[in-house]
This record gives C-alpha cells, structure tokens and sequence, in this order.
C-alpha cells in the first residue's frame, strides 16, 4: 500500500490534471460514505469534506511526501489526496483489514506514515501541538521537513490553538499552521462562536505571518501552502493560513444542516472548486468538456469498486484489539 | 407516569429545575439552539431563553471554567462535555478549582456545577469517543460522579446533581440516550446522590453495575439457571452506597462487579477492597470483577460487542464462580481468545 | 473579619492617603513574609509581589466590593488592596486559625468574599475562564457588578487565557482580564517563551479593547481599570489591559534572581510605585516627608504586630482537614 | 557507586540516555537556563545544547503535544511537568493521543513520551500542588506509569522509561529529590518497567509501598515486634509485577497496601482486588489498605504528617490486622480523631 500512496502523491505533485483527477475522488468518495451510511451499511459516524477539495489536494501538492501532516477526523479528502488509495480509506470507514490502520478506527482514525499522514485526530485541536513536535523532529535533526496541522474554524477556539501556535513562533518551527474555515463548528456557524471575521488575524499575537487563503481555487491553495513551506525550510519559522471554504453536507452523519441560512449553499456551489479548476483547466487546453465527465465516471468506477472490495474483505480480527496498544 | 427516552428524562429534569431555580443555567457546545447533540436540551433555549442557554465556542477549558465561576458566585451551571473524552483538555477546572473551591475558601465558596457528558461504547464511534473513563473521576475528593442507566435514574439523580452544592459529574451511557421507559417526574422522581438501587432480588451472590452493565446483568440473570441475584444499580460511585452493597454482599455471600471499562483502575477494584474489607470472614468466593480488557474501544461492532460486557459473558463468570468458588479467567485470557 | 475588610477597601476607594498608606503596608508585609520564610518560620512556598504594589491597589481602588475578583497565588498584594488585613493575611501564611481561610491553605490560597476575592488560584491562567464565569453571573442577574481575573504574563501563554478571553468576548461579559506583566514567569524573562512585545495586542484575536498601562504609576492604572469597568458594567463587554510592572524578588522563597540582566532592577527601582505616589502626594500638598516616614514607620509596626498576633494564633487544627471538602 | 540524590539520579539518568542517542531531547517549563525547578536537568543544556534541551512557555498542552509530535517522528522527548496536578490542563495529550497513537497507526507510529513529574505531599505547597494523583493515570491502556522512591530507582526506571517505545509516565515524590544515597549506575543500573523491588523479607504479611510510603513502611517494619514483613516496593503501577506480588502474598498469607493518596480510586485497592482473587483462599486475613483520607492536602505541617500515611500508624494497622485477624478502622474513622 505505501509505495501505491506515494505514486498517488507524486501524481498530483507533477501534473495538473491529477489534481483535478483527485478533487473528483475525493467528491465521490465523500458521496458514498453518506450513501453507505444511509443505508446503514457502515455504522459509528463519519464527518465528509465535499466542498472542500481544493484545500485538501492544495496541501498535498505543496508539501512533500516526506513532510508530516497531522488531520482531524474530517480527514478522507486529505487522505486521499496525500495519497491514500480510495480503498485504504473505504476499509478503515468499514472497519476492515484493508483499512488504513486495519479497520480498528473507523472514518475518524486514518494514517499513513508512508506519505507523512499521521494518525488522524478525533480531539479538536488536538494535532496542533503534535505538528509543532513533528515538526520539532526536523529542527533538531536538521532536516528541511516540515510539518502541517489542518483543522477547523472551530479548533480556533480551543486552548492547544493558542499554545501550540505559541510554542511553534518561539522556538521557529518549521510548521505551516492550515485553518481549513468551512464556517461552521458542527452545528453554529463561525460568527456565532468567534468574535472576530478573521483568523488569520490571530497571527498577530503570536507575532507570525497569517494570511486569509481562497480555498475554493486549488492554485491559490497550493500558491499559499508553497511560500509558508518555503518560510518554514528557510527556518523562518510558522506561518497561519486560514483557508476559507465551505462544507456542503452536514458535519456528521446524522446532520441535516438545517440551521444554514437560506442561499448560502447555493453561493457556495457557484464557486465550487472542482468547478473552478475544471473551466480553468479547460481554458489552458489540459482537459476537454468530454474528459471532465470521463473523470468523473472513472472516479465513480473506481470508488465504487473500491467499496465493493472492501465489503467483501474481512473484519478487523480479535487480534487486532490486543495489537499496537 | 409519562414514558420518555433518556435524553429527553435528562431535559425535563433541567427544565424542571430551571422553573424552580433561576440560577439554573446551562451551556455547553451546541446545547441551544440545535438542542444538543444527543437533544439532552431540546426545548430548553425556547423555554428559557438565551440568557440562560447558550452555546459555546469549543473551548472545554473555557466554558467549565466560567461554569465554575458562575457557580462561584451564584449560579447553577449544567455544562455539557459532548462526550467524557474531551474533559481531557478541561480536566483541570473541575478536580483542581471546583472540587477545592468550598475547602479553599473555608467553606465560603460553594461550587454548585453539574458537568454532564455523554460515555462509554456501543455506537462504533472509535477509540476517542468511546470510553467510560470514571476511573480519572472518582479519586478526587470534592468531586461527587454519577451513572445513569435509563430515563429514570437519569431524571432522579440530574435533579439531586443540580440541587448539589458541589461540583458533580454525571456520566450518560450514549447508547441508552434512545431507551424510552415510564419515568417518575417532579419532587417523587428526585434520586439522592450516593444511593444505589436494588433492581432485582436473589439469594447466591451481589452484582453490583452500573449505567449500561445494568441491562446485560439483569439479562444475565434472567437467563440464569440454577442461581439468583441481588442485582445492585450503583447509581453513583462517589459516593457510593455502601451500606447497600455491604447489606446485600453479607446476605449473598458473594459479589461481582460489572464494569464497562479496562480492569486497570476500574470502580469494581475500589468497591471490592471495601467489601473485603468489611466482609471478608463472610465471604464464601472471592469477589468477581467482569470488565472490558485492558484495550482501547475497538470500531468493528463485534469487537465492540466482545469489549462490552455481555449477558451471556456475565452469565457464564458468574455460574463459573458459583461452581468452583474460583474466580475464573477473563476471556480474553482464555486460551486462543485473542486468536 | 468580613466588616473590617470592607472598611479597609471603603477606605483606598476614597482617599488617595490611603492609597499611599496600603502600597506601603504590602511593601512591608512581603519584606517580612520574605524574611519569615528565610528564618524558617513558614513552611512551603511563597511568592511576594514588591515592586508591583500600584497594580494590586489601583485594581481594589477601581472596583467595587461587590465585584468579583480571581487573583492568583502571587496574592498577598491584592489580598491586603481588596481589604484584607494583614493578620488574615500572614495568618494564613503561616496556617493558623486566623488566616483567611483557617489555615488550611497556606500561602497561595487566600480568599475573602466580603470583598469580592474568589479563592485564589495556584494553576497558571485558570482564573481567567473563573473571572469570565463570575461576570457571567453578573449578566444573567442583570446587574451592574463586573469581574476581574489578575493574572501573570507567563499565563499568556497559556490555553486558557486563550479559551476564557474568547468565550467573554462572544458572550460580551463584564469582565477585566488583568495581565500583570513583571515581565518574568518563573525564572525565563518574557522574551524567551513569548514572541511578542505588548501581550495587549493579543485582544485583536478576540476583537476587544486591549491596552498597555504603565504599572508604577498607581493613577494610571486606577484610570484604566476604571475605563475597562465603565466599559464592562455598560454592557461594551470585556477589556484586556497589559499592566506593565516588575517582581523586584525571585519568583518564589528559593529563588535569588540571578538570571537577571544586570541593572535591570536598579532601572525598576528607579520607577518604584511607592515613590513615584508619594513624591506626587507631596507635591500636591497631601503628604509631607515627616508623614512618609511616619507611615513607613506604621506599617511596620503593624505588620510585626499581626505577625506576632499569627505567631501566637493556633494553627489550623485537625478537624480543618475535613472540613467543607 | 556514586553518591547522588534523587534529582541528581534523574538528570544522571536522562544525561546518560541522551550520550547515548541523540533523539533524546528535554524540554519543560525552566528545565534548561535553570536547570529545572527541582534541579532534575542541571547541566543538561551545558552538555547537549539548546537544540535538544528547551525552556518552554507555559503551555502544558502545548509541550506535551509537541513532545507527542517529535516522539511520533522519531525523537525521544523528556517532558517536566513541575507538578502532577498541572497535567490537569494537558491530560488530553498524553492519554487520549499519546496513548493510543501505536493502535490508531496499526502500529506504525510509537509514540516514546516522557513525561515526568513531581508529586505528592510532604512540603507545605498546599492541596493543589501536593498530590499524588496515580488514580487518573492507572486506567489509561497504552500508558505506563512508574513512582519512584530514591536516586536508585529513579536512576534505572527513567532509563527504562525513555527507552520504552511508548508513553511512560513517571512520578517522582517531591520530598524525595533531596535524598541522598549510592546509585548503580550505567546499563546495570536499568530497572525494567513493570518489575518491582523487594527491600526487606518478611513471614507474616506483604507490605506494598510506592514512592514515600517505601521509606514509611520499612520504617514501620524496622520497629514492628513480634511480626516481620516483605516489604515490596512496587516502582511501577502500569505494568505492575502481579507475579512478585502473588508469590510474596502466597507465602505470607496477608496483604497491605500503604498508598499516599485517598482511599478512593487509589492503587491499592486495584492491587488488592487481584491479589484476593487468585489468593481467595489462602489468605489469612483480610487485605488492608493503609491510605491518606479522602480529603484535600492540608498546609499545616502537623495535618499533613497525619495526611501522608506514617511509620507508627502503618506499624499500628498491621498489628491489628495480625492480632484480631480484622482490618482496623482508618484513623479519622476513629472515635474522636477529626474533633
Ligand atoms: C475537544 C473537543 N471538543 C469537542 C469535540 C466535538 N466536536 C467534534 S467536531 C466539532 C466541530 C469542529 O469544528 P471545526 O473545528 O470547524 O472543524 P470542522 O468539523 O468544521 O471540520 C466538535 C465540536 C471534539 N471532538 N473535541
Ligand atoms: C498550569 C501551571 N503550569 C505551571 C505552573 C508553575 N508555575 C507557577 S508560577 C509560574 C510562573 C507564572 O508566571 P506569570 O504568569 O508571569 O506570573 P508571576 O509568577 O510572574 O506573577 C509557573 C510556571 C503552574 N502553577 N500551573
Ligand atoms: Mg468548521
Ligand atoms: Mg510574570
């Protein structure tokens, strides 16, 4: 599996039309999970990222396979787009052995180290300071790694925010700090939780760069990602960036959203990502009206063959709850 | 008596004390206006308004910190910790500063919250949503914990938790949120914290559970041939009834804890050592403890199913135990279990 | 007890004298808390406050008894502005009977309600959250009180300042988030643990008011903590102010200081609050040099006399230990 | 063998790990410039530079995650939280990631943390910053926790914790940083996780003693009359030596446990409730817990002598226990103690 993710990785890392390629998987993937849990088929929770593609795919291409990646558990898109394969991801919401930790997680918990995605983390915030340390690793081995925490508009509230921002400006980590802003904390948009309009602001306190990202267009993503990995190999220190998207579903499983103001979806769509880097991608000659829906049957092949293999694989086994602990 | 699902005992019984109590505030993230994640608060940012219910920023630390300054100086915060794992990030505010709060201010400052929280597995929600954890919680003088284990005691013993001047956890089994059953409401419905509940009688040995162990031990014992049972609702573990359990143990003669959790640690060992203590020339076996291995929560339902102690796992410890006056091996130590 | 501090608040609240009066009558009771501990006399640890006795006063002088107040284990300056007197005080230094808890606490653990002091904290920034329930009370009750967390700047660093400030803004609560910067936590001068210069421009990350005060000059701070309750108490929400001051002891009993830079005391000293508040009472022709020796000379005997008095008190007697657990 | 004290031993311990591999690194709140509060670090930064040994801010949850970050991308961190009441404001790091990160990763990522910490009473610090607080770290699958008791221990278990490829946990008594005494240094001098220390040998019960309570119980024992004891010093309470303990209690027949720390949710009682089910039968008396009360550290030095379990009490449990063949009520429970 790990020589597989990092071919994926490098994939998008080289060719444009890959990232295209995987922003569609990453949707489809996405639309299955909802579809497999509705009918029940999968059970726990799942948190899905549709919406959010560019911001996913954006970090990976940027960042090395060698760099280290800590994610939430809204973590399929990054998977995938580090380079997970659609069934390493589909087995672990499954709870299979071709799951990425072998089924024992489920959609919160993925990993794999092999393209520098660590243990993804079900505590809000959680994986802020864990990028800090990662990313200390580099400093005191004196390689030109860096690290990435991705997470919520929500996790901004939250204490290890502040302290693991904090730690990384003072020591001069080489850490890119990746606010993924979809607007909404579980069920209370932003402005409901979090006094001021942007993020990226916090910077200030911690005496760091912070810039406001446009997370519906993969160029400007990868742009962002690339100068605050080039900062943190220079040992410039960590950089803020709040990416601003949007999560078309429900936060989980069983959310509706209702509570979205009337239109806002709809605002949302018209900048869709996928949509954007598709005409563009069009308008520089890389990919024609006709490939663009091939690539979607493919990825719709291939998703849905993917969860048929993982249907059909065994369940984590007995002895894996006795394992790694 | 009206039938009502846990989640909903839960809500009638803050809204209950709401209307007695104006000092009754609740918080906690997404507790208003969406009602709660587990509608444990549907209705109540209607009834009483936002003053009163809010909604917070994800910030544990924060919002228990303000409920222990609130209730410092005046109010009754309910604050919600969606799932118990997260008091992880916050724990300092409830054992360090409310729990010492009336000793250090010489009996001045009373700390009256109610931390609730949703606990323990069967929902497939993975190893960091799904643990029980009361064993960070019962060491900590000041601090009182609860269990609920239906709509009932989950009404009774909210209300008391409320009405307590101290800091109390009351943890809530998340599978039983949806178990709808006729529950006692208002001043007859109150359970006194540190009061167990005996729910089913029997001669051969004292089984003591608590929260969603209570349900896989009274179908154990419905099942059981050839022996009966106390079976002994715990209630609250700190404090914990032991004049109940001690009352019950000297007529049995025998005692099993079932606790869902890592034997490491666990509430049964700490129930245990007091009855031995006090009991120990009346004993006719050693006592039992059933537990969850010493693991993480696994996702896969019948891994979940295997770390949960089940009825029929109860059943045959139990029978076991009253056949040979041994305690026998946990399952997984079995021979090939984990195979 | 209770009636007594209330005078002694009632008393810096309105006159100016007075002020000058308690800053001395702190000095003297650290020096002597110092040497207390230095004669084996107290057990445990101590940490005095010499040097920032104008933020102590000018907090208590700008609010009301009926505020609430979270200090931390540094205390025994704010203790004794609030109202406490020194015998509750030192007796509680010294674990008796008479110390404002009984004795049970020591040092770091006074409180006083009849002035609005909570229990005061030993856990770095959790008075901050604390402070921003208290003034929660306030709003919820509707009234006028506000609600003041006095804490450190090495507590600037951590979660919960982060977590206590944001929730106060979003929920626009009556409180004052007093950081009193001396400019060291423990023995590491700001500059190594903090990356940046004004800990007040951290108030942008939650879109409220912050400002820099200068420490040693008791009108200013009255000023601006007037200012950030006028502010609180007319529903504008929470102010954070940097109060800029220095800790002329080490941190604590054992610590001799000695990590700091040479002449940076002498250069305090030359701006010592007592000083400065005196040389301008005088020179409005409130005190005269005769007076400002007379009440050194006071506060000294009354200072040796409560700890003579505690000396003499019964410790906290067994049944402390049990007591409102 | 050289002459150290405790903090001595400790810095010693983590001197000789990190000249041995260079992903050792320290960090923690004035471990560097100063050396640590304790002097646990003294010269470290001198010897190994400011890359691998750090001042912090005073960010607990930011370090330890930071340490749980570089330890999951292969450095070894040493973490200092001062006092083990602090980790109530990071507890989130270290038992819900750090824990779990070798079973979140199909055990791709260990995660070698660790995080030492002072503890327990005996210093007049007050009851936020004196306790033991084992309970909220014994029920943490994937944890390990260690208590030392002198320069000796202190020595061999930290080398033993940093080499552990997953989360250790290491308590060090406060008062005990100051004790002075031969240490067997280099490889021989490791002390494996999980192995226990018999320091004396006795016919008539099995003493069980952590950290502090070691000293207090041979002491106890030095001036027993008429009874002798095995005095075992359990060093690590994750792992725990079962089988010491089993052989020991085997042979004596009875069992106590002296645990600094409440009654409630302290080691002891998951020690005991182990020991009384595979010994039920050969045990001459009931097992006794000898423990702190279930209240807050006291300031005053006479309260929190009476706090922290002592010699002459521990001998005075033990002969009763012998004598009447009942365990003996706690010393607050007495008539009259708490007047
Ligand atoms: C410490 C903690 N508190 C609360 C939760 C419950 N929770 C899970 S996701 C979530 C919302 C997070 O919002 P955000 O950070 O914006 O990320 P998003 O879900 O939008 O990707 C919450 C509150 C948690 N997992 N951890
Ligand atoms: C959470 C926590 N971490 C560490 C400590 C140990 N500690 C006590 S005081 C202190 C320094 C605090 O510095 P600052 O906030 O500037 O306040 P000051 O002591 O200067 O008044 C530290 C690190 C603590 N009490 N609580
Ligand atoms: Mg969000
Ligand atoms: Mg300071």
């Amino acid at each position: 599996m790990s020589s597989e993710s990092l071919e994926r990785r490098e994939a998008i890392r080289s060719s444009r039309r890959a990232r295209y390629e995987r922003m569609v998987e990453i949707r489809v993937l996405e639309d299955a999970v909802r579809a497999l849990f509705a009918e029940g088929l999968v059970r726990g929770t799942t948190h899905t990222c549709q919406g959010q593609e560019a911001v996913s795919v954006g970090v990976a291409v940027a960042l090395r396979p060698t760099d280290t990646v800590c994610c939430t558990y809204r973590g399929h898109g990054a998977a995938l787009a580090l380079g997970l394969t659609p069934l390493s991801v589909l087995g672990e919401i499954m709870g299979k052995e071709v799951g990425s930790i072998g089924g024992v997680g489920g959609s919160m918990h993925l990993c794999d180290t092999s393209v520098g995605l660590m243990p993804t983390m079900a505590i809000v915030g959680a994986g802020i300071p864990v990028a800090a340390g990662a990313a200390l690793t580099a400093q005191v081995r004196g390689t030109d790694d860096v690290a990435a925490s991705i997470f919520g508009d929500g996790a901004a509230n939250i204490g290890a925010f502040h302290e693991g921002i904090n730690l990384a400006a003072i020591w001069k980590l080489p850490v890119i700090f990746i606010c993924e802003n979809n607007h909404y904390g579980e069920y209370s948009r932003i402005n409901l939780t979090t006094p001021i309009e942007n993020l990226a602001d916090r910077a200030i306190s911690f005496n760091i760069p912070g810039e406001v990202v446009d997370g519906q267009d993969l160029d400007l993503v990868v742009d962002a990602v690339e100068r605050a990995a080039l900062r943190a190999r220079a040992g410039e220190g960590p950089t803020l960036l709040e990416i601003k998207t949007y999560r078309y579903s429900g936060h989980s499983r069983s959310d509706t959203a209702a509570y979205r103001p009337e239109g806002e979806l709809d605002e949302w769509l018209n900048r869709d990502p996928i949509n954007i880097f598709g005409a563009r991608l069009v308008a520089e000659g890389l990919l024609t009206e006709a490939e663009i829906e091939e690539i979607a049957a493919d990825a719709q092949r291939a998703v849905d063959e993917a969860a048929a293999v993982a249907q059909d694989s065994p369940s984590a086994g007995i002895a894996t709850m006795f394992a790694n602990v | 008596m009206p039938r009502m699902r846990m989640n909903q005992a839960i809500t009638a019984a803050i809204a209950d004390e709401m209307r007695e109590n104006p000092d009754v505030v609740v918080f906690g993230e997404d507790v208003a206006v969406a009602g709660g994640p587990f509608k444990t608060s549907d209705g109540l940012l209607e009834e009483f308004g936002p003053l009163r219910v809010r909604d917070t920023p994800i910030s544990e630390m924060g919002f228990l910190g303000a409920a222990v300054g609130a209730a410092a100086t005046g109010l009754r915060p309910v604050a919600e910790i969606m799932f118990i794992e997260f008091i992880g990030v916050a724990l300092d505010q409830v054992v360090t500063e409310a729990a010492k709060f009336n000793y250090l201010s010489g009996g001045k400052v009373s700390c009256p919250i109610v931390v609730r929280a949703s606990a323990g597995a069967g929902l497939g929600f993975g190893c960091q949503h799904s643990q029980m954890l009361d064993s960070w919680l019962i060491g900590n003088p000041g601090l009182k914990l609860a269990v609920t284990s239906g709509p009932g005691n989950a009404y009774g013993l909210m209300r008391s938790a409320i009405r307590d001047d101290g800091p109390v956890v009351v943890l809530e089994p998340r599978p039983l949120y949806a178990m709808r059953k006729e529950v006692r409401t208002g001043e007859d419905g109150i359970i006194s914290l540190g009061k167990a509940f005996k729910r089913v009688e029997g001669d051969d040995i004292t089984i003591l559970a608590l929260g969603s162990t209570v349900w896989a031990s009274l179908e154990a014992v419905a099942s059981a041939e050839g022996w009966s049972a106390d079976v002994i609702d715990l209630q609250s573990l700190q404090p914990w009834d032991t004049e109940a359990v001690l009352r019950s143990v000297a007529r049995t003669g025998r005692l099993a804890t079932v606790e869902e959790g890592p034997l490491a640690g666990g509430w049964g060992a700490h129930v245990t050592s007091r009855v031995v203590a006090d009991l120990f020339g009346e004993l006719k076996a050693p006592p039992l403890r059933i537990t969850s291995p010493d693991t993480h929560v696994p996702f896969v339902k019948e891994l979940e199913d295997l770390y949960r102690p089940g009825a029929a796992y109860i059943a045959k410890q139990i029978s076991a135990l009253l056949e040979t006056g041994e305690v026998p091996a946990h399952w997984w130590e079995s021979e090939g279990a984990a195979a």
